[in-house]
């Protein structure tokens, strides 16, 4: 099976080869041979060594063709494609997905403070559409892509949640 | 003697004080809003007393009804922590008019602190070098403008109610300070409910170096050595340590004697800051008095010895100082990361939620203010402060090295930290060799830094995910054929 | 220079000396037997080897199959912490000859210290002076019993190869001695698989001082101070101290003397400590040198501020001792309470078992070693020791009241401890004057102390708990009530 | 209703006598009023501020007539008899309970080392019994009453857990 780290130039080829009784077992990593001894294992993470050293791993979730996991606490996303050139890679930076949309959406959650833009202004990538407040602090949101605004789906005062729409930019 | 000590405050401050009125056999009164009923300040004060609603001008900023617990409950002192009403001289005068010691200086110097202007004109008197700017509070953005053209920008906006970062403001054009002006206005009403703002020349390069300050109802007085705090986002602290790399016995001895000068000028009590910026010439320019219990004072107490809240109490109940200035001696070093909820590629933006696991770290010589625990919850209504991982060393490398190990132990779920924008500070040859400015960050490219130290993370964990994936993938697989097959050398192929 | 070390133990220790190789970047081994794949010191070492069944014999003890390990792994020093394998002379040996750099003194010196009589007549001729007892080991009860008649009952039975209050009896009577003897032989055999006898004489109300020493291959030595470990339960301490009560600069500075004598005398090289009885007249007596790091070296760590395990590495390593004697300052008061996995009331009978919920305190100069866990299991193969619960103050007060804090907060699902008691103790008038000697407990009544303490516990807390068990009662009535009533002022009553 | 709290000489009467509303609730204990203010509850465990002060408790097994629970750390058994006369009090430090019984049993867990009695022997109340050893200590078992050995259950090297039967004397 052939798999994919996002973030991660190479890719891996991997399998189980041999059980060696005792929760330790054999497993061929791009042909390389690796040890694992599992300490701990449910549906939820697996606690094992490899290759003599420790390893912790939470399972989050996970589909057909992508594993979401935490290893010592850093996440990880593996695409389980056999075609590889599918694989969308994504940027923990944020950024790149969604730029064509027109959905701007909130980050973080907070309290509308004030709304920089009326419906059809037209508006620069980078501008302020609206200021939040969250743990004392302001925070601008900006556009996403220059265009026109299609329409505002805030008010002042209200409470947004991350994730919520801000605004529509065409 | 103070018998009963409400602390007006929530978070790790509040856990803070309660630590060492419990220690010193002093009764302890919480106070709390409706988003904080399951924080451990409740939890740990002898008494806890609802307040109001989760936002701050509801609960912790309403004076009136913290005044009404503080009488019931028969409180006969109040620890006001930082931020909120801590450095409201309003607060402290209703306080004194209702024979409620406030642990912290008078309502008199405390205005005459936060007044930064009077403030700034007491300094020149005592012969205590400021930073250029304008003479008292700019009335509007006119006058503001008018004063940033004369000294040239750029120019730092700031609310004399700020504190920790927030109502300031650099600002390098006339469009900049417009828009300044008002967020700044804005955030300071947000958090202590007034504003007035004061313009100052931006001087490049800087180091922030604070001394703590510590002098007595009688009149003695002593500094309890230097903290460099220059690491900084937004203006607001990140990473602090004492002794700063580049101030010497001379330097410490020197700028020490004007910190004295200092609080015998606003005619200080009990325990405050004297907050400088250095120059790269290596001249040293006051900018403010922080007249209250610093965030970072851990890293003071670690290398003094000394604990801080008792002295506070010491001072708030007449005692005079039990030492003097060459009685003391810095022990050491230490080291502060201020563990934020926040993403850092977000700009640092706030990261909130529950946390349903935590594992705080511990160790020789490594010290963890928090309101962590497992199930707890980061509000949205507070600041992001979480916990302060204190490490001390016998020497700079050995607090730096506990302190990679100490946050490499620090395990937060469910928010985004600056734990990890910390190793890469700590782990860059510039923070090692104790180059720091203001504008450390920006200047050594950190966040680009910390982009690449993650990716390096994730390429070295690649190989271990990929083992749990396969396990995973397997688990389940075995589970069912173990009720078919119990071959010890059991053999499978995935694809 | 040491790049690789194997740490040959498990528990608090082996987590101790992973933290300081972590901080200078040496790498860890782990090994673990059967009982141990889930313990933290496996899980925090950078690699991990399965050594073995539970029992020690079998494992810990097995010097050939730690011997492979070291080998494979290619370590080239090894940590052996205390108890196991620290003081075999046959494993330091085994190391030397496979070129493994043994953190801790030369088999040859090892052998001196471990032979108790050998030992002692190196002290006499270095002028330290030493308890009356057996000239050298003796060969059968019989012989044992002349010079127990000789010197005056009561006399110790002491195994030379026990440690740490193991393989030691107090007998006052011929027959007492005749069982004692067995049961000696017989416990030094199960911890170290030999056991070879000396009888001294017990002094009565008698301190347990000792003091760290240190020295180079260079043949620089120092005294790091004493600790005085008075407060026992069978000959095992259960609390210590930094600095004794009873021992002022001048004491300090005398047998510190002695200490360097002692050390020179076995050609010590490494850390290791001096035991000395302090009798009632004031006057000390060694008793022997534990070869090994301490259970206690904590305390020893705060006052000095200096790393052990580093200090330890660098002598290992063939550095000479970065100070000189006058360099070095004693700072503040230590106090450790060892928290063990034991019943008060069942003559300190061991308490096994799974550990679901543990919290582990922390907070200023709070220092916590531990390999508890949240789900972590203490087991019967090993020692009782779970946690060594240490805190620092610029007083003596300000250390205890800290201790007391942490004993509250420390909170350990499960299995019984000896918390409780280390709070009696901790309140007593007898320990607060310092009023210290190795029958406290007994003295005393601390025992009897201690129920009357948890008697008024219980009642101090009835109140609430009754006012939980009327919620919980409540608790499935009122959730079947509410569907039917909602009035906001409803009323009920429990019958 | 009445309680008593084992080891504690007074007896309780307590009952709730209002709902306050915002999980505050009045209560009545010896004819005290108590105001109790829930922060967190289910059918493990509660946490309170009961007149102000944070107490948190774990439900353990508990009876018709017997509670047991665990209250800021504190064990604490409560009898919710009507007659308190009927009330068997237990010490904490054991002892009491079971004495005039033929087992002796084991208050550890630990391996046997060695037998110091034959069955048919007759003992004295103290007398040690046998030896077992755990955490590298050895622990007397003694005998919790005069008599003769009926029958020994163990056999040295063999393993007892906590609540074995070592022997029988009779």
């Amino acid at each position: 099976m052939d798999y994919k780290v996002q973030d991660v130039e190479t890719a891996f080829d991997g399998e189980i080869t041999e059980n060696l009784g005792n929760n330790e077992y054999l497993i061929k990593i791009n042909n390389n041979d690796h040890q694992i001894k599992i300490l701990n294992m449910d549906a939820k993470g697996i606690e094992f060594l490899l290759n003599q050293k420790y390893h912790k791993a939470k399972y989050l979730e996970n589909n057909t063709n992508e594993m979401n996991l935490v290893i010592d606490n850093v996440p990880i996303t593996i695409n389980m494609h056999t075609n590889l050139d599918e694989i969308v890679y994504k940027n923990s930076g944020g950024g790149g997905e969604g730029a064509a949309q027109l959905a701007l959406k909130s980050q973080i959650p907070g309290k509308v403070v004030s709304i920089a833009v009326n419906e059809g202004d037209s508006i620069n990538n980078g501008d302020v559409v609206c200021t939040l407040e969250s743990m004392k602090m302001q925070v601008a949101v900006k556009a996403h892509k220059s265009g026109s605004i299609k329409s505002i789906k805030i008010k002042e005062g209200s409470s947004v949640a991350k994730g919520d729409l801000i605004a529509e930019i065409e | 003697m103070i018998e009963k000590v409400l602390i007006a405050n929530r978070g790790e401050i509040a856990l803070r004080v309660i630590r060492t009125c419990k220690a010193l056999g002093i009764k302890t009164v919480a106070v709390y809003s409706d988003e904080d009923y399951n924080s451990l300040h409740v939890k740990k004060a002898d008494e806890s007393y609802h307040i109001g609603e989760a936002a701050p001008a509801k609960s912790y900023l309403n004076q009136e009804k913290i005044l009404d617990v503080m009488l019931s409950s028969g409180s006969d002192a109040v620890h006001p922590g930082y931020g909120f009403l801590s450095e409201n001289d309003d607060f402290a005068n209703l306080c004194e008019k209702n024979k409620i010691n406030f642990i912290g200086p008078t309502a008199k110097s405390m205005n005459l602190c936060g007044d930064k202007m009077e403030c700034k004109a007491a300094m020149l008197k005592a012969e205590v070098p400021t930073v250029p700017g304008s003479p008292g509070l700019v009335k509007d953005v006119e006058e503001a403008t008018k004063i940033a053209n004369d000294i040239g920008y750029p120019v730092l906006l700031k609310s004399v109610y700020g504190g920790g970062g927030r109502g300031i403001r650099l600002v390098n054009t006339d469009d900049e300070l417009k828009t300044g002006f008002e967020s700044v206005t804005g955030e300071s009403i947000a958090a202590v409910g007034k504003s007035a703002i004061i313009v100052e020349k931006f001087l490049q390069k800087t180091r922030h170096i604070e001394y703590q300050m510590c002098r007595d109802k009688h009149g003695n007085a002593v500094h309890l050595f230097e903290r460099e705090c220059s690491i900084q986002r937004r203006n607001q602290k990140l990473i602090e340590q004492t002794p700063s790399p580049v101030v010497d016995q001379e330097t410490r001895e020197r700028i020490g004697e004007l910190v004295v000068k200092a609080a015998e000028a606003v005619d200080y009590t009990n325990l405050g800051t004297a907050e400088f910026l250095r120059a790269d010439s290596g001249d040293f320019y006051f900018i403010e008095i922080n007249a209250r219990l610093q965030v970072e004072h851990p890293i003071s107490e670690m290398v003094s010895g000394l604990d801080f809240v008792k002295l506070q109490i010491d001072i708030a109940n007449g005692e005079p100082l039990p030492f003097k200035q060459s009685d003391l001696k810095m022990n050491g070093y230490a080291i502060e990361c201020r563990i934020n909820a926040e993403d850092t590629f977000l700009d640092f933006a706030p990261s909130t939620g529950p946390v349903p696991d935590v594992t705080i770290p511990s160790g020789p010589s490594v010290r963890c203010d928090t309101y962590l625990y497992p199930g707890c919850t980061v509000s949205p209504f507070y600041d992001s402060l979480m916990a302060k991982l204190c490490t001390w060393g016998n020497t700079f490398e050995e607090s730096r090295t506990r302190m990679l190990n100490a946050l490499n132990d620090f395990y937060i779920q469910g928010v985004e930290t600056s734990i990890p924008l910390y190793k890469t500070i700590l782990e860059s040859e510039e923070y090692k060799k104790g180059e720091l400015s203001t504008d450390f960050l920006q200047r050594y490219n950190m966040i680009e830094k910390l982009k690449e130290d993650l990716k390096k993370e994730k390429e070295d964990k690649s190989e271990a995910a990929l083992a749990a994936a396969i396990m995973h993938s397997e688990y389940f697989k075995s589970r069912v054929q173990s009720s078919t097959s119990n071959s010890s050398n059991w053999k499978n192929k995935l694809d």
